[in-house]
């Protein structure tokens, strides 16, 4: 009978290459978000009734909705039904980005209605047109001040795109099931991928922290960085 | 050039906010180099109005002319316009956080006046010496003081080459070790005969440089005069009693 | 030549697992590499949730299913199933020093675990109801963690296919108590109805390889008659 | 109107499976926004210690999958002689994931605070203690009121994971109906739509509880 | 009672931060009834004085004594029995947001002083009305004006019945038309002998109510004398520029 730790060591290169398919679709995610929380976020403080309404909408359900749900409904439904030939790492990666993209656009929204007044009065005040003001004013304020939540939403995904196994991408998550399935090695096989999925945050966060000082000005104490 | 003629003229601009009434019908008109200081109770509508003047608030009503140019509030190029033409000063400097104080100059330069790079920055470094503040252009709005902060304001109002300046209680958020720095720059453009409206308690700055003081109460313009009539001891109108209390905080400062 | 993706779960050893080195393997998996081969096609396997297998086959995301599928009327009615090839027997397995009859788990109000949604678990259910057995059931998202909470002591005995149990008697200390009375199962591979020149095919394949010593000593190699 | 017999057995196992959640989301979130609340507390007041433990605590809980807690909590802990029922492993993993979150929230709210409040209290004779209990945590907890109701939307959502632990909930009940007839699209959807509701529901409470927290001056913009 | 007995005594107070030394060696001395001001350029370290005098800034060296009883800096129970003597009003208010006015008052009452809750509430009241303010009690601070912030402020220092009021800057967050209710309050605090010591450039109050002035700066006292002598015409000293200028300004407000 094979040791927990032989079982893990020979487990292991196996599952670091499921830590890369992990990786690019969280980065890949993450930065669709980013685009999509973006323009919703905007949409959400500055569009019309209209505009309003239909953003919400978006996120009671993207919000509302578990993941698995989605991944499903886009992927064996939506997706097939217009004919768009995605792989599965391509439809896990737009469902996650939009999920997140709900969530990303609440942190923008605050982030926005957080910023004084004035920044947008003063931009108009001195002739910037309104796309002019968010881009220029609005924009580099509210996503400094929306890092630390942004890593907290990483950390989130991160852990969420063990989903992609559910239409055939087998990452982390997966692949310890499979080995732990093959060997009966349970519990130090789900420790093993706590552990890496410790590391890849962990790896996340700085990342994101050093982003975070290499952008900072002074004046601004973000929260969760002292 | 004919000085008489009016360079920015309001008509009866009305503006509510849910049902109340905030502005009622107030007309301003301002002929090049005029000085017009609005004084009144807190809520009397004097920021509303000056933000009216540059439409950061839209009128519900009322004319704007511009040099002979109406505005058509609905349109928003017109508005873009008329706000390049009309600088403006707030009570709290509105600064951009994320800028340098010379950036925060130069972006509207290259942005608005598409001027390239090196001319913004030649303009606003010309601008922040014009205020004093040469040696601070590296830093960013939180590593100044508030005297500081409303001087990079003023010069950043200032590089758009505005025709008119409207300035928003540019002195009471300041410490009054620091109101002194503010007001001599204030004065000094008042000397260079810039045409300007402003809201402000600032005794010094009424009595040396107003042409006219607006006394608004409830949305309206209830008396209008040259300081020295409104401020005289004489004076029995309705501003009657808030103008003696500016007088005796005056006292009380000396 | 055409090609083919076999979905499988690899979840289910010795039928389907992924090996050592990564790869899919199995019994199902070399059998359906020889079918295919037989048939002049060249097939990959691709190893997918249990959840969304048949939604998978449906839309097209893979084109047969030969991972030990029981054939099932409900499972009948959407897809085509191949001629069965193998007979599976539903077994209870306890800990290897236990000294519990079939009847002291069914009627001695002992805990036993099954996997959710299997054919097993409904039919016990059934079952015991009708019959008046005082067990109690517990749902595991897997057989081998079932397997798991006999050795933790949590439950008495664990109900499965009997070639799973084999497999975990050679990896854990636990032992097959005995059939419980259920009826057996077969397996068949599955493919979409539409198919139906593909489905001759296959089982023309498959009767010819089941004549053949190959298909013996696959059964050796897997340990399928232990 | 009559159902056919599979939306029957349907409907009867999500609406078992339904309490079964709600048994689970209900302690977990109130257990959850308490530890949120002290974790964060120690994590920004604590003595090093305090700080050093609250801060392993978070980035252990943050940094690692739920499935992965529960499933040593279930089935680990037993190596050490400790046994939980699934339905107190369930809720014990989800308690302390929260409860992680849930800190990150209020420690990025206490920072919020202006230290004035602090000191406010300080040179009125407040021992750090009081300080701290009295005037500062109960305006963080005004602040972090978004980013808690968001941390309770996500557990009400993850709770599904309870499965691991053989604890069968909404989507348990759900995938065993799926398997048996394997109709997963259909079962799956409508799992969905009862997720919106219950999340939908979570929202209006969380509204209520916003309002009565209601002071002018925070939350509100 | 021997009024020239010291109520408060501060002998060398020294702090630093990050190796920069703020205070070096300060002593401050108050008699009861005593009125000091703590004036000087920005960064002098008034502020940092008056938050050592009462510990929320624990000194590095030096020796505080509160009538007669020295106070030991490392023992906390000390440093909350001193705080408790010291009422303090802050240039902010810093009142508890999310306390209504009476609760701002009452909570320290209850959780400090132990009293009951009936007991607070009447105290409170009894305060709120001594600042004019007993319409307001059920508003929460952000529903208040800037004055009357500070007056309640004044009212929650008061009710813990302070042997001394230390005020930092306690008008200059404030619009000039609100600053005169919290002058006329603290002047009714003065005629009623209250020991204070305060740091401010509002020069009516110093004019008017102090006993001394201390100009600070660069973290030392260096200049010390009753008001008319350090604002007298003829003074030469190291303080003189910065007087003049508060004379200036002063001048300039009339
Ligand atoms: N966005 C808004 N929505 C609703 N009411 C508003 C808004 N902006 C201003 N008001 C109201 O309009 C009135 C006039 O405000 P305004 O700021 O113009 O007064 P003010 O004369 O500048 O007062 P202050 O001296 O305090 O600055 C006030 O009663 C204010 O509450
Ligand atoms: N927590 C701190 N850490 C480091 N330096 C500090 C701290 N607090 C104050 N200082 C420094 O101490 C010096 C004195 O500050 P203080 O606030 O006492 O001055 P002040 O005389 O009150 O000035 P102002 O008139 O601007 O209020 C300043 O240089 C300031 O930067
Ligand atoms: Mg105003
Ligand atoms: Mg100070």
């Amino acid at each position: 009978m094979p040791t927990a730790l032989s079982v893990v060591i020979d487990a292991l290169p196996y599952l670091l290459q499921g830590s890369l398919l992990t990786a690019s679709i969280v980065v890949a995610a993450m930065l669709l978000g980013l685009v999509i929380g973006t323009f919703m976020a905007v949409g959400l403080v500055y569009g019309n009734k209209v505009v309003r309404y239909l953003l919400t909408l978006y996120l009671w359900i993207f919000r509302g909705v578990p993941v698995v749900v989605l991944l499903f409904l886009f992927y064996f439904g939506i997706f097939n039904f217009f004919g768009l030939p995605f792989s599965a790492f391509t439809a896990v990666t737009i469902v996650l980005g939009m999920t997140t993209g709900a969530y990303q656009a609440n942190i923008f929204r605050g982030a926005i209605l957080s910023l004084p007044q004035g920044q947008f009065k003063a931009a108009s005040g001195l002739g910037m047109t309104d796309s002019q003001a968010i881009r220029c004013i609005i924009l580099p304020q509210i996503l400094r001040i929306s890092i630390p939540a942004w890593s907290n939403e990483f950390s989130i995904i991160l852990k969420d795109s063990a989903l992609a196994f559910v239409i055939g991408a087998p990452e982390i998550m997966a692949r310890t099931q499979f080995v732990a399935s093959r060997t009966y090695q349970h519990l130090a096989m789900y420790i093993t991928a706590g552990v890496i999925y410790f590391f890849l945050t962990w790896a996340g966060v700085m990342a994101l922290r050093k982003l975070e000082q290499h952008v900072r000005i002074p004046g601004y104490s973000y929260n969760g960085s002292r | 050039m004919n000085d008489k003629h009016s360079i920015l003229k309001c008509t009866n601009i009305s503006k509510s906010y849910d049902d109340q009434l905030i502005l009622s019908n107030v007309s301003v008109e301002l002929t090049k180099g005029e000085i017009k200081v609005l004084i009144g109770p807190s809520g009397g509508g004097k920021s509303t109005l000056l933000q009216c003047i540059n439409c950061l608030v839209i009128p519900d009503s009322g004319k704007i002319v511009i040099e002979d140019h109406p505005i058509h509030l609905t349109r928003k190029p017109d508005l873009y316009r008329l706000r390049q033409q009309v600088g403006m000063i707030f009570q709290d400097f509105n600064l951009f956080d994320h800028l340098t104080a010379l950036e925060n100059i130069t972006i509207a330069l290259c942005k608005v006046k598409k001027l390239d790079k090196p001319a913004a920055r030649k303009r606003a470094q010309i601008e922040l010496e014009q205020v004093g503040l040469a040696d601070k252009a590296t830093l960013y709005p939180a590593q100044l003081s508030g005297g500081q902060k409303q001087r990079v304001a003023i010069a950043r109002a200032l590089a758009m080459d505005p025709k008119i300046l409207l300035l928003d209680e540019p002195t009471s958020a300041l410490d009054p070790t620091l109101i002194g720095e503010v007001i001599s720059v204030i004065k000094g453009l008042a000397d260079k005969g810039m045409t300007m409206i402003m809201a402000t308690h600032q005794i010094s700055l009424i009595n040396n440089i107003a042409d006219e003081i607006l006394f608004m109460e409830k949305g309206r313009i209830v008396e209008q005069g040259a300081p020295s009539v409104l401020l005289g001891k004489g004076n029995e109108s309705r501003s009657q009693g808030f103008c003696d209390k500016l007088n005796d905080l005056a006292a009380v400062e000396g | 030549a055409g090609k083919l993706v076999n979905g499988i779960d690899a979840n289910f050893p010795p039928f389907a697992f992924i090996d050592k080195t990564g790869q899919p393997s199995g019994f199902d998996v070399e059998a359906m590499d020889w079918v295919a081969k037989e048939i002049g096609m060249e097939v990959s396997h691709q190893p997918i949730e249990w959840d969304g297998i048949i939604t998978s086959l449906l839309t097209k995301k893979i084109d047969i299913i030969a991972s030990g599928m029981s054939i099932t009327e409900e499972r009948a009615k959407k897809v085509n199933f191949s001629i069965p090839y193998w007979v599976i027997k539903q077994v209870m397995v306890a800990k290897k020093d236990s000294s519990l009859t079939i009847d002291d788990i069914l009627n001695g109000k002992k805990a036993v675990g099954v996997q959710q949604g299997t054919s097993e678990a409904k039919w016990i259910k059934q079952e015991a109801a009708k019959k008046g057995w005082n067990l109690k059931l517990h749902y595991y998202s897997s057989a081998p963690l079932a397997v798991e909470d006999v050795l933790n002591g949590r439950i008495d005995a664990a109900a499965m296919d009997d070639a799973p149990a084999k497999d975990a008697m050679g990896k854990k200390a636990v032992k097959i108590v005995g059939t419980f009375g259920m009826h057996d199962e077969e397996f068949g591979y599955a493919v979409r109805k539409e198919d139906t020149e593909l489905l001759k095919k296959v089982n023309a394949a498959l009767e010819k390889l089941m004549g053949t010593p190959e298909w013996t000593a696959l059964i050796e190699k897997y340990e399928l008659n232990k | 109107m009559e159902l056919s017999p599979f939306y029957q057995e349907l409907f009867t196992s999500l609406n078992r499976g339904v309490i079964m959640s709600v048994a689970l989301i209900v302690p977990s979130a109130v257990g959850g926004v308490l530890i949120g609340i002290l974790a964060g507390t120690v994590r920004t007041f604590g003595s090093r210690i305090g700080r050093a433990i609250g801060d392993g605590y978070a980035a252990v809980f943050r940094g690692t999958p739920l499935v992965v807690q529960l499933f040593v909590i279930y089935f680990g802990l037993p190596n050490l002689g400790i046994y939980f029922t699934p339905y107190a492993a369930a809720v014990t993993g989800f308690t302390l994931c929260s409860g992680a979150y849930q800190s990150e929230y209020i420690r990025g709210a206490l920072l919020s605070i202006k230290n004035g409040q602090y000191f406010g209290a300080q040179a009125l004779g407040f021992t750090t203690f009081q300080t701290i209990f009295w005037i500062i945590v109960p305006q963080a907890i005004r602040r972090a009121i978004h980013g808690c109701g968001n941390e309770i939307i996500y557990l009400i959502k993850y709770s599904s994971l309870a499965f691991i632990v053989t604890c069968i909930e909404l989507t348990g009940e759900g995938k065993t109906i799926a398997t048996e007839y394997f109709r997963f699209t259909e079962v799956f959807t409508i799992i969905g739509i009862y997720y919106l509701v219950l999340v939908s529901l979570a929202m209006l409470i969380l509204k209520k509880i916003e309002e009565w927290l209601y002071i002018p001056g925070f939350g509100h913009h």
